[in-house]
């Protein structure tokens, strides 16, 4: 049923065709419009580069978000400087948007280290998650430090809609709502748990899920990046008022598989897949701004070449990367390395 | 005579228990459609039914609790947990419940529940995809623990441990899903508890289990022609643990190295060197070599080769036990 | 504002003065109508017992459940034989109202064993469950089973207003939902997780909770056992019928301690316990039964005088409970003990 | 001089830190009003106000995730787990995240974190409330796990894991929270990673921690007028482990008894009989003897004393031992 395209109880600004849905003023000028377009552009071409360079064997197994960029893009965009997000492993558009340096990111995907190989202090960005839904309490937890500091500033954390069905989950969601904390949960139902379909997941829209816990909970067509952002904004503002949490659920697509370890074709018909691209978000985007006359050609162009030659550099920088020097591995388990592990080490090392 | 990969014979392993036993349930994150990701359930789905094989929403605390109320209506689950990393969040109810069920009931109830665990690194996985989580439930009473070490084995274990009343964590050595052997499958052979012998010699017992088993082997080969020969011991079950087995090779070599992905701190080989100690402390020559994973978290793909035992540390060890 | 007494957006059909409210047919006949006071005034003299017991160091740690008996015997009672109960800790009344045999049951707090030292199996109720919310998972599973093997039973978990905050209860609750199994998710709302009140558990009632799984919720005066009886009933009904899971939120109230370990004055109030005094279950359905005329002042001391003689009986069969041979601690780990175990065994009996 | 039961201490060691620290919180089931079912937070919402002082929801994961999140904005979580069978739902937050943050942030973002959690058996207590979880923690690489033995050394403890950069587990032994000692409360003294020798001789080391101390000081009592003198090594902290107090007791004693609570197969007496083997091999005159509780689930409050060591038991390993 839902693979039929996002269905109408969402919101949304910008028809699948990229006509107008009411009233389309999100308060972005029109500076902020077009950025949207570049960063979701750059986005999409970086992530089929680390197609590529999986393929290659520059990366290890890669988990491609395509056809998510107006989820991630949107919602990133709505954030402050001094508002932190939590990701799960599939947020690089979103990491891209908030300006976290994508060649340090990809060390993970290269293999060179882990979760956060950034500063994620620095970057607002906390490390790469992959154990799903855990990051989901931190986000709480941040927010809770947020609160008692009084700064002002909330957290966004990203899951999938897989993530709804673990414990972490649920205790987060509840803190959150009992603490009254500042943050957003925000998840892509991109309608897929790797083989698991979105019915053997959950028997409801997960948006409702937040009703169990006392918050809004607001289904967004995760297609549409000016929708996604205008509902993700409100989300913050509502967080940073002080008036608590609220889930979001983007509704997405995952158009490849998902990660270059997985074949989506053992489980999924090609024409769900072909039904989500005529529903894409970039395009859709595209035919918007330069159906209001906000962009013409030639920036869809100059975006396209720019990211490109954007890419190029990423591409030489992570292909540079090499492994780590062996002893990181001992030097940064303790702020202080015991004497036992720096006995085991030196004996590695020696023999 | 037939060839197969270790995932292969877990497939059939699976199938031949579905088919013998209407009682047995297969579950787990996508072992649907997609027959898992490493392939294990590959096509159980469509020749078991939906009811029988079964995707499960991503909770693996539920899946673990799942099989405690199927045990007591009398059904056999046998659970996937996708990755080693991702057992920990069934480990309270694996703990508090699966360990305990049938103590706490006076033996009234019991819990043959099969949990398989795709385990250990090696492959260049991601974080949390290379975990050794052995220890967690090698030290909880009440579990019985086995890792196979090669395909036509691994047939022989899973469908003991399927047929097991009690239940055991099987944890599957991802980066051997694909080494292959020839040879028949059968659900006879060696018991769940016992160990094996791959290889003979006297100058010192290589106690492994899992993909370390074929390092070991290696290992020995290296040594061979500088006359060092050892004997190679798959131990196959951590618990119960063939302490007979450790017995002999301590006593006929006085030599003992036990080698594993885990990190040392209360590493199986903890227990084995303590064990041996016990048992065969005067035939001992050289103190119990540990070699091991070191005790930081699992290191990134890059650096994995720095964190597991490579070939060349066994044989060195080997050789620092043998002039000790 | 909950502790001023039950809200009305719950069932009931008795009002706390023992009269009818609405219609009070709920489908028993006389018989049972009297059984239901004879069980709760049983239990509640057990409940007494037991405190007593372990004040005179004859039980450890003793769990009080007064003030909830209606709750648990109404519910209980709505059960068939075949259906299955997974308790917690305080579920002494239902366990007398399922038949269990209480003295095997109260080897628990004698600390004579563990879990279940009845036949779990055969009383269809399984062991006492300490861990806070894993007997739902059970519960869940129990009732995959019987939805496979088409028995047409259910099964149904107790739990308290604290247990909803744990990672358990929600995955539980969501795979009921997306397998659609026969169980009924009773949760019994006493006001307190041992110190801390509802208000910092939740920050909704606990029945919404059911929305966000896609399964009624029903809110339920949980001190009017004809309301709790018809409820549950209704939830069984709709889960032998193959419709799935339901939510019960009975609202009661622990009168005692959290446990006999506990000191309830450093954080609740007295007038808030003499207010939930003046509610109390069994003189309400007392009165009620009165004044329909279905039993008489004589019926009642009836009941009163058999439940002194069977505590008579229970106390002197539980206090002559020694501890179980020691090798039993060896005997039923394994189906077989490891030969390494009963080495260990061996040695430090031979010591 | 005055006089302090551990509950006492560790209380003042909460308040201290809390009057000292304005970036420190105190969180838990129960915490608040109550003052933790063991009152060792008693008085401290009042006196710190309920902002850092509070109750959480009945969720053991969420807890142990708070305190990530939370010192990701730079607080130093103090969090409360009310009983040992607890800790387990919290494990995977801890293994799979608390444990990692500083490595997989390269060293960036560290994790000053406290888990307290009352441990052990030996009050006759229910089940899953007399569990000792220590092996699940201190084989996690990337924690510290420390486990005090009385009064003064428990708030001594307490104040160095609350400054500790990395994250402490911290066991109390719940059947000495109400044993006093007297002397001054001071946050000096022996750092974590330090073991303690509470009593001298020459017969034999035994190596004990938490409410297993005090046993092993009685036995050793005992054991004095048959003319065997023991040492008594209270370990304090189980990692990082003081491996040179070990050495030197089994250099200078050349007999080593390990006693805990914990089951025997990989409980800590597993990686103290490794690491002696290890270091002092050639001066061991008997096999290391492990004193502990049985590889079964904790039995019911009437059998608990078969299953811990008693005095006598770990006087008859001590003879066993030194008569090798
Ligand atoms: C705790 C845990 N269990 C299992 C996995 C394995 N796993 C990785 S991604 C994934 C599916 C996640 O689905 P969803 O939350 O919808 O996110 P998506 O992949 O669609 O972005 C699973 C099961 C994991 N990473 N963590
Ligand atoms: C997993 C877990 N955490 C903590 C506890 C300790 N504990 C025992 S009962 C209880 C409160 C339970 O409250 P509720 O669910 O409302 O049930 P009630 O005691 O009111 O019947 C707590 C926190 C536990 N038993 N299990
Ligand atoms: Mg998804
Ligand atoms: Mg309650």
């Amino acid at each position: 049923m839902r693979d039929t395209g996002p269905s109408d109880d969402m919101v949304r600004h910008v028809a699948p065709d990229g006509t107008a849905v009411g009233d389309v003023d999100v308060g972005l000028d029109e500076g902020d419009l077009r950025e949207l377009l570049r960063l979701m552009v750059r986005a999409r071409r970086l992530d089929r580069e680390c197609m590529a360079l999986q393929r290659q064997g520059e990366l290890t197994v890669y988990p491609p978000f395509e056809g998510q960029e107006a989820a991630q893009v949107g919602s990133a965009f709505a954030l402050g400087p001094s508002d932190f997000v939590f990701p799960s492993f599939r947020e690089l558009a979103a990491a891209i948007a908030r300006g976290v340096d994508v060649v340090e990111y990809l060390q993970y995907h290269r293999g060179t280290w882990h979760g956060g190989a950034y500063d994620p202090i620095a970057a607002r960005f906390a490390p790469i998650c992959v154990p799903v839904a855990t990051q989901i309490v931190h986000a709480v937890g941040w927010a809770l430090g947020a609160k008692l500091d009084g700064i002002g500033a909330c957290a966004l954390a990203y899951f999938g809609d897989g993530a709804t069905s673990e414990g972490d989950f649920h205790e987060a969601a509840n803190m959150a709502a009992v603490f009254r904390v500042p943050v957003v949960l925000f998840c892509q139902n991109n309608g897929w748990a790797i083989s698991v379909p979105l019915s053997e997941q959950t028997a409801v829209p997960i948006a409702r899920r937040a009703g169990g816990y006392g918050f809004p909970g607001v289904r967004v067509d995760g297609n549409d990046v000016l929708a996604v952002y205008a509902v993700t904004r409100a989300a913050v503002e509502r967080a940073r008022a002080g008036e608590g949490p609220t889930l979001i659920e983007a509704i997405t697509y995952r158009i490849g598989p998902h990660t270059t370890a997985d074949d989506a074709t053992r489980y999924r018909a090609p024409e769900e897949v072909e039904r989500w691209r005529r529903l894409d978000p970039i395009e859709r985007y595209r035919r918007f701004l330069l159906g209001a006359g906000i962009v013409g050609e030639e920036f869809v162009a100059a975006c396209e070449a720019e990211a490109e030659a954007w890419v190029a550099e990423v591409r030489t920088a992570v292909t540079a990367l090499g492994p780590p020097p062996e002893d990181e591995m001992v030097a940064f388990a303790f702020a202080e390395p015991p004497t036992t592990l720096t006995r085991e080490w030196r004996e590695r090392t020696d023999a | 005579m037939p060839e197969f990969t270790m995932a292969a014979a877990l497939n059939a392993a699976l199938a031949d228990a579905l088919e013998e036993d209407p009682r047995t349930l297969v579950f787990g994150e996508d072992v649907g459609e997609l027959g898992g990701v490493f392939r294990v359930t590959d096509g159980l789905q469509r020749r078991f039914g939906r009811e029988r094989v079964f995707n499960t929403p991503i909770a693996e605390a539920g899946i673990a609790g799942l099989c405690v109320g199927l045990a007591l209506t009398g059904w056999r689950p046998i659970a996937e947990i996708q990755f080693d990393g991702f057992s920990y969040p069934a480990l309270d109810q694996v703990i508090s419940h699966l360990a305990k069920y049938r103590m706490r009931t006076r033996g009234r109830v019991s819990m043959p529940v099969v949990i398989r665990i795709p385990s250990f690194g090696g492959i260049r996985g991601k974080e949390h995809h290379g975990e050794s989580p052995e220890t967690y439930f090698v030290h909880t009473a009440g579990l019985k623990v086995v890792v196979p070490s090669s395909p036509l084995d691994a047939y022989t274990l899973l469908r003991k441990a399927i047929t097991d009343p009690d239940p055991v964590v099987f944890l599957e050595p991802k980066s051997r899903y694909w080494a292959k052997e020839e040879g028949e499958l059968t659900s006879d052979g060696l018991p769940i508890g016992r160990a094996r012998v791959l290889r003979n010699g006297d100058a010192c017992a290589l106690v492994a289990y899992g993909a370390m088993v074929a390092r070991c082997l290696e290992a020995a080969e290296k040594l061979a022609p500088e006359g060092v020969e050892c004997r190679v011991i798959d131990l196959r079950s951590l618990v119960p643990l063939d302490v007979e087995a450790l017995a002999d090779a301590a006593r006929e070599t006085g030599r003992v190295a036990v080698v594993h992905e885990a990190p040392q701190t209360l590493g199986m080989a903890a227990e084995i060197a303590a064990r041996v100690m016990e048992v065969a402390f005067d035939h001992l020559e050289a103190p119990v070599a540990r070699v091991t994973g070191l005790d930081v978290p699992y290191p990134p793909a890059s650096l994995e080769h720095r964190f597991l035992p490579s070939v060349e540390r066994i044989a060195a060890a080997v050789r620092r036990v043998v002039d000790y």
